[in-house]
C-alpha cells in the first residue's frame, strides 16, 4: 500500500543441486547402497531375487504400521500401542472365522474394523483429555487391548487359516514374481506419501508438530486431524494383521510383541523428528528397506540374534546422533515443509 | 573503589539477524533506585538478561565495583548478589509458593533444606507484601498478580546487593503498588542498589532517583529525575513527537457488525459487552491481568464461554472452534505471535496459507502455484522485508513477524480482524507501518478490535475504547472524549477500591 | 563446539559398543567349536565325510537358555562329526515371527535341512510348507509343528509316558491321596497342554488315582516373578495343598525357591520336569527340601538324535513314513512310530529320573 | 495455616489413592481371606521390591519430563555381571556383588544421559536403543547361559530372605525398598540438588534463568534410574537365586504404570515418593490379589490395562475439578 516500501519478493523454487544432494535421505540412500554391497560381500546367497523378495515381504508386513507412524510423529505424537492393536484385531478376524463363523472376507472386514476402532478410542481419549500424553494412554491400551485379546482366546490358537487358499494368498501370492503384499504396500506408500507432502492434510500435520498452538489459531482443526490419524494407525495396524494371519495360517494373542518398537525405530531412522514437525516420506520408507535388508544380509551369514539387537539398538541412537555431529554441512535433515529456495 | 556498584560499557549483543544490544552502556549507584525505561523491544530485557549472566554479551565489559567480571553463567551473576524479578518466565507451576520463592536458594543447615524455617520466611515475605494467600498454596492455583508478588518475594529472599525488578508493578493494584514501593526503598535503606523498569511514569517519579533510557537497541541518555519532566523522557524514549506516529484517517463508520452481550468465563471475566462497527477501530484496554486476551480468545473459539450471547451482523452465532469463526468472518491476531501466531520454523508463504488451505487446493490437494502466487501477494501488501516467500519466518525481525501475522488474517475473508497487542517488541519503523497498515483496513470498511496496553496507540488509533478491569467492563470512551487520565482511572477502577 | 567433541565421542562409544557386540560374538564361536571338537574327537570313530557340502540348520526356541542351547550343541556335535556344516538360529524371543524370518533366510541360505523347535504349533506352517516345497527337508523336536508341516517329530518322551510318570511321581510324593496343583508354562505352549492332557487322562483311567484331586492349573507365563506369584497363590488358595507339579524349567525353579522360602517343604511338596543345574540345590529327602526327585530327558541327546534324524532325512535313509527304522549313532536303533496329531515322531526313551543319589552328578552337566 | 493443610491432605492424590487402595484390599480380603495374612502381604512386598525401587527411580527421570525404557535390560544386564562374577567367585562377599551391579547399572544409566543430555537424542529413542543394546550384551556375556540356584554362594541367597539388615525386623528386600523410598523423599525434598530436579521438570527455562545446569540434571537423574536399575538387578538375582537373561524383560511397562498411578506426570514437574509408592503397591496388588480372587490368568492384562487408563483419565478429571474449584474462588 505504500509506494516505497513496497518490496518484490521472490517466490519462484530455484532447484540448486548442492541443496539437493545435502539432504538426509541422500544419506540413507548412501548407506542403504552400502548396506546392500557389503550383504552381497559376505553372502553369496543375498543377490538372489526370489530370496529378496521374501526376506522383503517378510519385513514389509510391519512396514504398514510405518506408514500412518510416520504422520504420528510428524505431529509429535507417539503411538506404542500398535503391536497389541495387531494382535487385537488378528485374534478377533481369527475367532469371527472359526468361532462365530462368518466368511473369510467379512472377518476381514471386521478386523479392519476392530483395528480402526481401536486406533479412534486412542485419539478420542487424547483429544477429549488433552492433559494426557500419547505415551501414557497408549501405554495403558497397549496392555489393554492385548488383555482384551488374550482373554478371548485364552490359550488358544485360532487355526485353520492356511486352509482358505486366497487368504493364504494374500501375503504369499505372486503376480509375475511380485509378491501381492509388494505392490500393495507401493500403493498405500505413494498414497500416504502423497499425502503428507502435497495435500491440505500433510500440511496441518506438519504444522501441529511444529507448533501446535499457532496451528489452532490459525484455523487447523487439530483434534480432528489427531483423531483421523490415530484411527489410521489401528487401520494399518490392522491391515498388517491380516497380512501377518495370512502368512501364518494361525493367530494367537501374543503375537506382534514389540512392533510397535521397531516401526518408531524405522520412522525415526528415516529422519524423522520425534519432536514432531520434521522429516520426510520418502526417508522413512527408505529406512525400512535398510532395516530390513541389514537384517535379512547379517540373517544370511547367521548371525547370533543377541548381535543383532546391539546392532538395531546402536543404529538407532547413531541415526539420531549422527545430524547432531555438525556433519549437518553436509547431510541436512530437510525440513520437512520449507521449500528450498 | 569505583563510584559505581554496577556499571557496563560498550555492551553489544547480537542474535541471529538482530543486534539486540548496540554499544549500550550503563552505570548503577550503590543505594540507587535507577528507573530503567524504553518502549518495548527497545533491548531492555536483553540487557537484563546480560547483567544476570544468562546471557554473554558480544562485545562490552561488565564492572561490578569497579571490577571486570566475566559472568560464565546465572549462578556467577547470584554470586555476584544479582538478583533480578521477571515478569512470567520463573515460576513453577506444581510446586507451592515456598519452593517457589526458595528455588536454588534453599536455607540449607548440614546439606539440608530447612522447611520450617523456609515457610516461616516465606510467611513473613508474604505478611510483609500484604499477600492473600498463604506460603503452601500451589503456584499454578494463584492469580497473576499474585504469583508476581511471589516473583518480588523470591527476590526479596534472596537478600542480594543489585535487584533488577522488570515491570514488577504492571499487575498491581494502587495498594499492592505502594506497598511495593514501601518494600523496595526499605531494600534500598538497608544497602541494596535496584534497577527498575517500569512504564508507569508513576513509579519512576514516585521511585527512582536516576533514569536511563534506552530505545532501539541503543542507549539514549540518562537523567537525574528531579527536574526532568514526563515528557522530556517520553521524547528520549520515543524520539520524536507522538502525534506523528498515528496519521488517523478519517473513515465512515457503518452498521454494527460484531456485537457481544454479557459474556462470561468463569474465573475469567464477567457481562462482558461491547460492539464494533464496520471501519471502526475498537480499542480494547486494560492493565496485565484484566482478561482481555481471555474474552477475544474465547469469542474467537479457543476457549468455550459460559454464558452470553455474540452476534455476527445481528445475527446470534455460536462459535465452535478457529476455523468456524474464521469461516464466519472473524479474524484473531493472537498476542504472542512466536507461540501462537506463526510457526516459526516454516517459510513465510507457508505461514500465511495456513488459515486458507481450503481455499488454494482441491478436493484437499494443494495447489502449489496459487499458493506461492497468493502469498506472495499478501506478503508484499503488508511490505514484509524479506528476499523470498521462502525465507523462515524465525529470520525476520519482530516487527516483520507481525507483518506476516496480518498478511495471514488477510488471507481470508473477515469481517472482524482482532488484534491483540500488535505491536508489542516491534521497533518503531515497524510499529509505524503497522499502524498504517490497521488504518487501511479500517478504510477498506473491516471491523477492528485494537487491544493494546500501549497508551499513545489507544489514543491514537481509536475510534472507541472501551476499559477493562478484572474481567469485567468499567468504562466506554469516544474519541473526542477520551483521556490517558480517564482510561488509567476506569483500568484501575475495582484495585483502588479492593 | 563442546557439545559436538561430545556428540562425536559419544558416537564412538556407541560404535564401540557395535563392535563389542560382534567381537564377543567372535570370541564365542570358537569356544563353543572347541567344546563340540573335543566332544567330536571321543565318538569318532566311524566318521565319514559323505555329507560334505551339506548344510543342516537347526532353529531353537530362543536364545539365551541353556536348554536350547544343550539342544543345538547337542545336534551340532553330532552333524559336524558327518562333515557337514551346521547353522544355529536363535530367535530373539520365543516367538513364531522371528522363527518364520529365520526359516526364510535359511531357505535362501539353500540349506538341506532345518530342524526346528516350534514356537506355535500351526503358524509356521505356511513357511515350512514354502521350504518343503524347496526340497528342504524339515523335521521338528522338543516342541512339534503341525502333522503338515514336517517330515518327522522327535519327541523327547512319549507324551503318555511323561503324563504317566508325572502322576506316579504325584501318587508316590502324596502319599495315595490329596489335592495337587499344577503350575505350567505360557498358557499357550504346546508341550505343556499336552502333558497336562495326558496326565488328565492317566487319572481317570486308573482307580488308583482316584483319592488325587487336581483343584488348579495355573501358568506362569514360563517368566520367574509370574511364576512365584501364581505359586504363592496356590499356597494361600489351598491350604491343604499337597503336591505341585511343575512341568516347566522356569516353573518348577520358581515353585522350589518359594516352598524353601515359605517354610512349607515338610507339607507341601514339588515335582515336574526341570533342569539338574537349575534345580540341584532344591532336590533332596529332607523336610527342607522342596523335590523328591523330579524327571526330564538329556538334551544334549535330543539335540544329538534330532541331528541323527535330519542326517537320515538327508542321506534318504528315511523320509519320516511310520515304521522307517534307522541307527542313531551310540543312542541305538530308533523306529518311527505315529504320532497322536496324526503325523509321524521318534521317541528318544523315557524321562529321567533325577533323585538324591544322583543330582550332583547331573547338575553339573547340564 | 493447620486447617488449611487439612484440607490439602484430604484433597491429596495420595490420599485418595490410598483410600481406593484401602477399599482393594478389603475387597479382595472378603472374598479370600488369605490375602491379608502377614505372610501374603509379607510376599508381596517381597517380589515387588524391585518394581518399587525401579518406579522411585522412574519418577525422578519423569520428574524432569524424561523417560527410561532400558531399565528391564539394565537390570538384566547388571544382575547377569553380578550374577557370574558369584558364579566365577563363590566368595564373592554380598556387598560386593550388590556393589559390581550398581556401578555396572550406573554406568549404563550414564551413558544414557550422556546420549540424552549432550547428545540431544530424545529419551524415547535413546533408551530404546540402549534397551536393544544391552538385551543383546546380556545375552552375549552370559554366553546364553543361566546362572542357577546352586552356582550363586548361600550367603546371597540367603540376602533376599533374611532380615538381619533390620535387625530382624522385616525382610532385607522390603527394607531396602523403603530405604531407598526415604532416601530418594528426602533427597527431592532436603536437598537442593533434588529441588533442581523439580525445577527443571517444571519449567526448564526458568531453571536456566536460575542457573541450574539443566545437561547435569540430566546426566544425574539418567546415572542414579541406571544405579537403582543396577540395584535392582542385584537384588532379583538374589530374590530369585538365579539369573537368566530375559529377566526383567517388559517390567519398564509396569513402573511406568506404576508411577502414572501414583499421579507422576508425563509432561514432568509433577510427582511424589508416597505416590509412586502406592503406585508400585497398586501393581504389586493386581499382581498378587487377582490370582487370590480367582480372577482369571487370562483377564489380568485386560484389567491392569483398563485400571491404568481409567486411572489417568480420572487424575484429569479430577485436576480440571480442582482448578475449576479455584478459578471459582477468584471469582468472589
Amino acid at each position: 500500500m505504500n509506494k516505497e516500501t513496497k518490496r518484490v519478493l521472490i517466490a519462484e523454487t530455484t532447484f540448486s543441486w548442492k541443496k539437493f544432494f545435502l539432504k538426509w535421505e541422500w544419506f540413507l540412500v548412501l548407506i542403504f547402497i552400502g548396506i546392500n554391497i557389503m550383504n552381497s560381500f559376505i553372502s553369496p546367497y543375498y543377490l538372489s531375487v526370489s530370496g529378496l523378495l521374501s526376506a522383503t515381504s517378510s519385513f514389509l508386513e510391519k512396514a504398514f504400521i510405518v506408514l500412518p507412524m510416520v504422520f504420528i510423529l510428524i505431529m509429535g505424537d507417539i503411538d506404542i500401542s500398535v503391536g497389541s492393536v495387531v494382535a487385537l484385531s488378528a485374534v478377533i478376524m481369527g475367532e469371527s472365522y472359526n468361532r462365530l463363523g462368518l466368511p473369510m472376507g467379512l472377518a476381514i472386514i471386521i478386523c479392519l474394523l476392530v483395528g480402526a476402532l481401536c486406533g479412534f478410542i486412542n485419539g478420542f481419549i487424547l483429544i477429549k483429555f488433552k492433559e494426557l500424553a500419547p505415551m501414557i494412554v497408549t501405554l495403558g491400551t497397549q496392555i489393554l487391548y492385548r488383555g482384551i485379546a488374550t482373554m478371548i482366546l485364552k490359550d488358544q490358537a485360532s487355526t485353520g487359516l492356511t486352509s482358505i487358499t486366497w487368504f493364504s494368498n494374500l501375503y504369499w501370492g505372486s503376480i509375475f514374481g511380485i509378491p501381492y503384499m509388494l505392490i500393495v504396500f507401493i500403493v498405500f506408500a505413494v498414497i500416504f506419501g502423497y499425502i503428507l507432502h502435497k495435500t491440505n492434510f500433510g500440511r496441518y500435520l506438519y504444522a501441529i508438530g511444529s507448533n501446535e498452538t499457532a496451528a489452532h489459531f490459525s484455523g487447523v482443526e487439530v483434534d480432528k486431524v489427531r483423531l483421523i490419524t490415530f484411527t489410521l494407525t489401528g487401520l494399518f495396524s490392522a491391515v498388517t494383521a491380516v497380512f501377518l494371519a495370512s502368512r501364518m495360517g494361525s493367530v494367537r494373542p501374543n503375537i506382534a510383541v514389540g512392533y510397535e518398537l521397531e516401526a518408531i525405530s524405522m520412522v525415526v531412522l528415516g529422519g524423522i523428528s520425534s519432536a514432531g514437525g520434521k522429516g520426510n516420506f520418502i526417508g522413512a520408507i527408505i529406512s525400512i528397506f535398510i532395516i530390513g535388508l541389514l537384517r535379512y544380509g547379517l540373517g544370511l551369514i547367521n548371525i547370533p540374534s543377541q548381535v543383532m539387537l546391539v546392532v538395531i539398538g546402536s543404529l538407532l541412537i547413531l541415526a539420531v546422533l549422527i545430524p547432531q555431529l555438525n556433519l549437518g554441512k553436509y547431510f541436512r535433515r530437510k525440513q520437512g515443509v520449507v521449500k528450498e529456495a | 573503589m569505583s563510584e559505581y556498584i554496577l556499571e557496563l560499557k560498550g555492551v553489544t549483543k547480537i542474535f541471529p539477524g538482530v543486534k539486540a544490544l548496540d554499544r549500550v552502556q550503563f552505570q548503577l549507584k550503590a543505594g540507587e533506585i535507577h528507573a530503567l525505561i524504553g518502549e518495548n523491544g527497545a533491548g531492555k530485557s536483553t540487557l537484563i538478561k546480560v547483567i544476570t549472566g544468562v546471557h554473554k554479551p558480544d562485545e562490552g565489559e561488565i564492572f561490578i565495583n569497579g571490577e571486570r567480571v566475566n559472568f560464565r553463567g546465572p549462578k556467577d551473576a547470584q554470586k555476584a548478589g544479582i538478583a533480578a524479578i521477571y515478569q512470567h518466565v520463573t515460576a513453577y507451576p506444581h510446586l507451592t509458593v515456598t519452593e517457589n520463592i526458595f528455588m536454588g536458594h534453599e536455607i540449607v543447615r548440614n546439606k539440608v533444606v530447612q522447611w520450617k524455617e523456609m515457610h516461616k520466611e516465606a510467611s513473613e515475605l508474604l505478611a510483609k507484601l500484604d499477600a492473600d494467600f498463604s506460603a503452601t498454596d500451589e503456584m499454578q492455583s494463584l492469580s497473576v498478580a499474585q504469583q508476581q508478588l511471589v516473583e518480588i518475594a523470591k527476590a526479596l529472599s534472596m537478600k542480594a546487593k543489585i535487584i533488577i525488578m522488570d515491570e514488577p508493578t504492571a499487575a498491581l493494584s494502587k495498594n499492592e503498588s505502594e506497598r511495593l514501593y514501601e518494600v523496595t526503598e526499605k531494600l534500598r535503606d538497608d544497602g541494596a542498589s535496584i534497577i527498575f523498569i517500569s512504564h508507569r511514569f508513576d513509579d519512576i517519579f514516585r521511585l527512582a532517583s536516576r533514569a536511563t533510557v534506552l530505545r532501539d537497541s541503543k542507549y539514549i541518555d540518562q537523567f537525574d529525575i528531579e527536574g526532568v519532566t514526563e515528557k522530556e523522557l517520553i521524547t528520549a524514549m520515543v524520539g520524536r513527537e507522538i502525534t506523528e506516529m498515528f496519521p488517523k484517517i478519517d473513515v465512515e463508520i457503518g452498521e454494527d457488525v460484531l456485537r457481544v452481550e454479557g459474556l462470561s468465563r468463569t474465573g475469567f471475566f464477567k457481562d462482558v459487552s461491547f460492539n464494533v462497527r464496520e471501519g471502526e477501530i475498537l480499542g480494547l484496554t486494560g492493565l496485565v491481568g484484566s482478561r482481555r486476551t481471555e474474552v477475544v480468545e474465547a469469542i474467537y473459539g479457543i476457549t468455550k464461554l459460559d454464558k452470553g450471547h455474540v452476534y455476527l451482523n445481528g445475527k446470534e452465532i455460536h462459535v465452535k472452534g478457529p476455523r468456524h469463526a474464521m469461516e464466519l468472518g472473524i479474524g484473531l491476531l493472537p498476542e504472542d505471535r512466536q507461540q501462537q501466531g506463526l510457526i516459526l520454523d516454516w517459510g513465510l508463504g507457508r505461514n500465511v496459507t495456513l488459515p486458507v488451505m481450503k481455499d488454494i487446493s482441491k478436493k484437499g490437494i494443494t495447489d502449489e502455484a496459487k499458493e506461492r502466487s497468493l502469498s506472495k501477494n499478501l506478503l508484499e501488501t503488508v511490505g514484509v522485508k524479506a528476499l523470498s516467500i521462502f525465507d523462515k519466518a524465525s529470520s525476520l525481525s519482530g516487527g516483520n513477524q507481525q507483518k506476516v501475522v496480518v498478511a495471514k488474517q488477510l488471507a481470508s475473508k473477515l469481517k472482524v480482524i482482532i488484534l491483540d497487542e500488535p505491536t508489542k517488541g516491534v521497533d518503531v519503523g515497524a510499529k509505524a507501518a503497522i499502524y498504517e497498515i490497521i488504518g487501511e483496513l479500517a478504510k477498506q470498511g473491516y471491523a477492528i478490535i485494537l487491544i493494546s496496553s500501549e497508551m499513545p496507540e489507544i489514543l491514537g488509533l481509536c475510534d472507541r475504547v472501551v476499559v477493562m478491569c478484572e474481567g469485567r467492563v468499567t468504562g466506554e470512551f469516544d474519541r473526542r472524549e477520551v483521556s490517558q487520565e480517564k482510561i488509567l482511572e476506569k483500568a484501575m477502577a475495582k484495585r483502588t477500591i479492593g | 563446539m563442546k557439545k559436538r567433541i561430545f556428540a562425536i565421542l559419544l558416537s564412538i562409544t556407541v560404535i564401540s559398543a557395535l563392535l563389542v557386540g560382534c567381537g564377543k560374538d567372535n570370541n564365542k564361536a570358537p569356544a563353543s567349536g572347541d567344546q563340540t571338537n573335543n566332544e567330536d574327537n571321543k565318538g569318532n570313530e566311524g566318521s565319514d565325510n559323505e555329507l560334505k557340502g551339506k548344510k543342516l540348520a537347526v532353529i531353537v526356541k530362543s536364545a539365551g537358555n541353556p536348554y536350547n542351547a544343550r539342544q543345538s550343541s547337542g545336534f551340532k556335535e553330532v552333524v559336524e562329526a558327518v562333515g557337514a556344516e551346521v547353522i544355529v538360529k536363535e530367535p530373539e524371543s520365543a516367538t513364531a515371527e522371528d522363527q518364520i524370518v529365520m526359516i526364510n533366510e535359511l531357505v535362501a541360505q539353500k540349506v538341506d535341512a532345518i530342524a526346528i523347535a516350534g514356537n506355535d504349533t500351526d503358524a509356521l506352517q505356511p513357511a515350512l510348507q514354502e521350504a518343503m516345497n524347496k526340497g528342504i527337508k524339515v523335521l521338528s523336536f522338543d516342541s512339534a509343528v503341525n502333522a503338515q508341516s514336517r517330515a518327522v517329530h522327535v519327541n523327547q518322551a512319549g507324551t503318555e509316558l511323561i503324563g504317566q510318570s508325572l502322576m506316579e511321581a504325584i501318587l508316590d510324593i502324596s502319599g495315595g491321596e490329596g489335592q495337587f496343583a499344577i503350575l505350567s508354562a505360557t498358557s499357550q505352549a504346546t508341550n505343556q497342554n499336552a502333558w497336562i492332557e495326558a496326565m488328565q487322562k492317566v487319572m481317570e483311567s486308573d482307580d488308583k488315582y482316584s483319592k488325587l484331586e487336581l483343584v488348579d492349573i495355573v501358568y506362569g507365563d514360563d517368566e520367574y516373578q509370574k511364576s512365584v506369584d501364581q505359586t504363592q497363590a496356590l499356597l494361600s488358595n489351598y491350604p491343604d495343598l499337597k503336591v505341585i507339579c511343575a512341568p516347566t524349567t522356569v516353573g518348577i525353579m520358581a515353585a522350589a525357591k518359594v516352598l524353601e522360602d515359605q517354610g512349607v517343604t515338610a507339607s507341601v511338596k514339588l515335582t515336574g520336569l526341570g533342569l539338574p543345574s537349575e534345580m540341584g540345590d532344591y532336590i533332596g529327602d529332607g523336610d527342607d527340601k522342596s523335590t523328591p526327585y523330579m524327571y526330564l530327558w538329556n538334551p544334549i541327546d535330543i539335540g544329538r538324535l534330532t541331528g541323527y534324524t535330519a542326517i537320515a532325512l538327508v542321506k534318504g535313509e528315511i523320509t519320516g513314513a511310520e515304521g522307517e527304522t534307522f541307527v542313531a549313532g551310540d543312542l541305538g536303533d530308533y523306529t518311527i512310530v505315529k504320532a497322536e496329531d496324526g503325523g509321524t515322531e521318534i521317541i528318544l526313551g523315557p524321562p529321567f529320573q533325577f533323585n538324591p543319589e544322583n543330582i550332583d552328578e547331573w547338575k553339573e552337566v547340564y | 495455616m493447620d486447617k488449611i493443610n487439612l484440607k490439602k491432605l484430604i484433597n491429596a492424590r495420595e490420599v485418595s489413592l490410598f483410600i481406593v487402595l484401602i477399599l482393594f484390599g478389603i475387597f479382595i480380603q472378603l472374598r479370600n481371606p488369605a490375602f491379608g495374612t502377614p505372610k501374603n502381604i509379607n510376599n508381596m512386598l517381597i517380589n515387588y521390591s524391585t518394581t518399587m525401587v525401579l518406579a522411585i527411580g522412574m519418577m525422578s527421570v519423569l520428574l524432569i519430563g524424561g523417560i527410561d525404557i532400558s531399565i528391564g535390560s539394565i537390570l538384566a544386564f547388571a544382575g547377569m555381571v553380578s550374577a557370574l562374577v558369584i558364579r566365577d567367585n563363590p566368595d564373592t562377599s554380598v556387598f560386593v556383588a550388590i556393589m559390581i551391579a550398581v556401578i555396572v547399572g550406573g554406568l549404563c544409566g550414564l551413558i544414557n544421559g550422556l546420549v540424552i543430555a549432550k547428545g540431544g537424542v530424545p529419551p524415547i529413542i535413546a533408551t530404546m536403543g540402549s534397551m536393544n543394546i544391552l538385551r543383546g550384551l546380556t545375552y552375549l556375556v552370559a554366553n546364553n547361559e543361566w546362572v542357577a540356584a546352586y552356582q550363586i554362594n548361600e550367603g546371597f541367597k540367603k540376602f533376599a530372605m533374611s532380615k538381619y539388615l533390620s535387625f530382624g525386623l522385616i525382610n532385607n528386600l522390603i527394607f531396602i525398598a523403603f530405604v531407598i523410598a526415604l532416601v530418594a523423599y528426602c533427597f527431592l525434598k532436603y536437598t537442593r540438588l533434588g529441588r533442581k530436579i523439580y525445577a527443571v521438570g517444571n519449567n526448564a527455562q526458568a531453571a536456566e534463568i536460575s542457573g541450574i545446569n539443566i545437561s547435569r540434571i540430566k546426566i544425574l537423574v539418567y546415572t542414579l534410574m541406571g544405579i537403582l536399575a543396577g540395584l535392582s538387578g542385584a537384588l532379583w538375582v538374589s530374590l530369585y537365586a538365579s539369573a537368566q537373561g530375559d529377566m526383567g524383560m517388559g517390567i519398564e511397562m509396569d513402573v511406568i504404570a506404576a508411577c502414572v498411578i501414583g499421579g507422576v506426570s508425563l509432561a514432568g514437574g509433577r510427582g511424589s515418593v508416597v505416590g509412586v509408592l502406592l503406585g508400585a503397591i497398586t501393581i504389586a496388588m493386581l499382581g498378587n490379589g487377582l490370582p487370590l480372587i480367582g480372577v482369571s490368568q487370562f483377564s489380568l492384562d485386560a484389567i491392569k490395562g483398563a485400571i491404568i487408563v481409567l486411572t489417568v483419565i480420572l487424575n484429569v478429571l479430577l485436576q480440571r475439578q480442582k482448578l475449576k474449584n479455584s478459578l471459582r474462588r477468584r471469582e468472589i
